[in-house]
């Protein structure tokens, strides 16, 4: 079956995530592919939603992360500070899965504004929600986000969030990690991507192992499942 | 105890210009008609409080409402950008909205402190961000027992809150359930509360997942069915979906979003 | 994943000598199998963490396996003097306790802490009392912002918590409702945790004012149907007052407390 | 309707509670005259308990403070740290009603220990439980504790909690509130009770003023209803 680059990464990403593992869904493409995995490989992950539901089970893909699939499927619901403080801060969350607008050189997300002014933006992002502490309190992070010049950037316009723990960035190219320095390097090039294009889309002199690693494409099984969750995947977060 | 008032009377009664004004409500039960009412009212100069500032807080510093958001998440979930809040910041229309920003548990953990009647809150955040540097709310504070750094955020304490619920009784006791967000947090750290509910009924039968406001801590109830809508009331209706998706475009051109205000509000902007 | 074990092969596992050992439950749901099961194996120079230590710690310590006590009330609730407790703090037998003691809202924010992954707590209190003076888990702080002097008590972090509650599922979820007390915090500040339960279900349908702990938090359940009793089980059944009565004649007498561990735990003291 | 001394300061201590009146109830004779008052002259009176029941309603006395009754009858049912930060902390409790063991001449009380060494007492008593917090945060307290030298005293032997607004104490023989100075100063006397009696029981040259009030002896209603909470009483705390 052909795929698009949106769904690869949307693949990738969904295989990222072991089963059986606890899973802050951070807003944005990571609900699609934490419900993805669910469906595939991962039947017992879990899925912890910073609405405060924990093990939700939605059997659609849920509009925003607080649906209300989420409430009525979740094995517990709690208040937001609560999980925020009980649940994520205490690191009981193995994998914080987030989206991003830019992420840098060192691993440095940003989703609160593009361009150099803070108070006269070039462009207004919605800001932190959960990201920072998703990215400090998680035993892991995964980043998912579309490569370009300005979204793979030297340094970010703003420090938004900072991955204190081992990193793993997927995007519609390819898959990075830091190395033993903290750069950002690749280490896994997606069906039918060139090194050239990676380094084309990236905002730095960007490291490239000897022989990339090449992501397996999509299975049948994957982008069947990934497609049925599509009817309402537009709307989704 | 609770005063049960027509919409119009309570926001009246409640909010004034240059408040500092909370509505909660984490993408459920968001308090839609209560902001409506707020335009409706031309209220001016309000510090706007809120986690997800999403399309309700569009709408309200669209028409002129806000002089300073308070929030950690603006977008319009599971669409994409609030254009009203954007040309606000990146071209001060119709006027320049100042902005204090923080992570979700920086703001959850500060209406905590607020309600618990402390004047922070500690937490593990914010460390080696750009957020530190924009507010003067957030500091660094020590652990007295281990010297450990960690990251004290200030109370929040709003004059109004307002959240929307599933019910109350005629006393002005509360009952919501489903996601219940922030909202008793955000009403106990307020100095004073109006609650919208979609029923008000005789008697407040015990609901798995509810929180429960006693009507002591209610300064007032309004009742406004489908009073959370476009967004959704668990057991009641569903997230209108089309809305948040048609108001993608409505708020990108500023007649638009004049028109539609005028149109569904009655309000001029 | 939850180990579903009988009790004593529980007890073994989770629980050794020289454990920092915290049984929860406020009046309600007190884990008096898995405080008898204790007994039964000996443990000693435990740790003993708990608000209110009342008859499941008069037996804990009566029979020697405490070497410290961590609490704010110890008393028998509605009947008196807890005097075992007594008999040792006063006379040293079996041995000397040392105590660490707090007020209940220190106790429940040391456990929040815990439960937080936090080194300590912000509260008001503890000022002007002579508690202050006994332990080093209680600090005074100060407000980064305003200035103001606030207390801090330091994180509770028990090897190991031990709580009753009504339901588990077979793959270790645990459900509890009525009174739920500061179980769940102790529980999530705990590095192990044991929860024994009325009942084990195939389903645990929701309930109005339940705490569900997800079975991934929960490292042993036991199945122990009357396993609070003397205390109560909402919806299960009452506290049996009798024995709480006739527990002040047993203890008030060393000989007689002796007797009764003897009689029924089938353990030497 | 004849009626002992320890029912004089039962219905003493319920008529202080005013209807509406948001009352934090803690451990010992307090609940009884907290359910007194309900069924008197105070049916809107809101009991608070420490074990997270807000507007408890109990239609028998509970056996304790946790009795399950609370939470049947409860308007709301919370846990206990947030029972004690965002209720009590908070000062949304009009009015903190306390027993102890010994209270001093300037208000101080004690539930730890009795006797001069905190290591080896005399007396072990059960200790804090909520009040230092109880005393601390409501608007006001009130305190009942059957009066003797013992109990009455020039300075506690440990301080357990400070009251820190406007303080009522009530004992067998009358009630006593401070004066400008802060010293516990009495105020009535119940009836029966001599000037002279009271002084006997006072471990301190008790401040009495010229003419002390007279506290109104039980009616007829106050005392049926509270025998009727009799049967259960003596296990109540």
């Amino acid at each position: 079956m052909n795929h698009t680059t949106e769904e690869m990464m949307t693949v990738a990403a969904a295989r990222a995530l072991r089963d059986g593992a606890r899973c802050f869904v951070g807003i944005g493409l990571p609900s699609t592919a934490a419900n993805l995995a669910r469906r595939t490989h991962a039947p017992n992950l879990v899925l912890i939603y910073e609405s405060g539901t924990i093990g939700a089970k939605p059997d659609h893909l849920p509009l925003s992360i607080g649906d209300g699939v989420l409430a009525e499927t979740a094995d517990a619901v709690v208040g937001v500070p609560e999980i925020f403080n009980y649940w994520l801060q205490a690191g009981r969350v193995d994998i914080g899965f987030l989206g991003a607008a830019q992420i840098d050189r060192l691993g440095n997300i940003n989703t609160t504004v593009i361009g150099d002014d803070y108070r006269a933006p070039a462009v207004r992002l919605p800001g932190a929600g959960g990201a920072p502490e998703i990215a400090a309190s998680s035993k892991e992070a995964i980043v998912v986000l579309r490569q370009s010049p300005r979204s793979f950037v030297e340094r970010v316009d703003f420090i938004t969030s900072v991955c204190s723990g081992p990193t793993t960035v997927i995007t519609d190219l390819g898959v990075y990690s830091p190395d033993g320095d903290g750069e950002l390097a690749l280490t896994h090039l997606h069906p039918g991507v060139t090194e050239q294009r990676a380094r084309e889309a990236c905002g730095w002199d960007l490291r490239v192992p000897r022989a990339p690693k090449r992501t397996a494409p999509p299975s049948e099984g994957e982008l069947a499942a990934l497609r049925a969750l599509a009817p309402r995947r537009k709307a989704a977060t | 105890m609770t005063a049960l008032l027509p919409l119009p009377d309570a926001v009246a009664d409640l909010i004034g210009d240059g408040d500092t004004v909370a509505l909660e409500g984490f993408t459920h039960l968001i308090p839609f008609a209560a902001g409506h009412e707020i335009i409706r009212q031309r209220r001016r100069e309000l510090t706007l409080v809120r986690m997800t500032p999403d399309v309700v807080y569009d709408q309200l510093i669209g028409a002129g409402c806000a002089r300073k958001l308070v929030f950690s998440w603006g977008g319009n979930p599971g669409v994409g950008s609030l254009h009203r809040f954007r040309d606000a910041v990146e071209n001060g229309w119709p006027s320049n909205v100042e902005l204090e920003e923080h992570s979700h548990a920086g703001m959850a953990n500060r209406y905590a402190a607020g309600a618990s009647g402390l004047p922070f809150a500690v937490l593990r955040g914010y460390t080696g961000t750009d957020l530190m540097r924009r507010t003067a709310n957030v500091a660094p504070i020590e652990c007295p027992f281990t010297g450990q750094e960690l990251t004290a955020v200030a109370a929040l304490r709003p004059d109004v809150t307002v959240v929307h619920a599933q019910r109350a009784d005629r006393s002005g006791n509360v009952q919501l359930w489903g996601i219940t967000g922030v909202q008793k947090e955000a009403v106990l750290a307020a100095r004073r509360c109006l609650v919208t509910v979609e029923e008000i009924v005789d008697e407040l039968t015990p609901r798995p997942g509810a929180v429960v406001l006693p009507s002591w801590v209610v300064t007032a109830v309004a009742h406004c069915p489908r009073g959370a809508h476009p967004s959704y009331a668990h057991g009641y209706y569903e997230r209108d979906n089309d809305f948040y998706l048609a108001w993608d475009a409505i708020s990108r051109d500023r007649e638009a979003f004049a028109g539609w205000i005028r149109e569904h509000l009655g309000a001029a902007v």
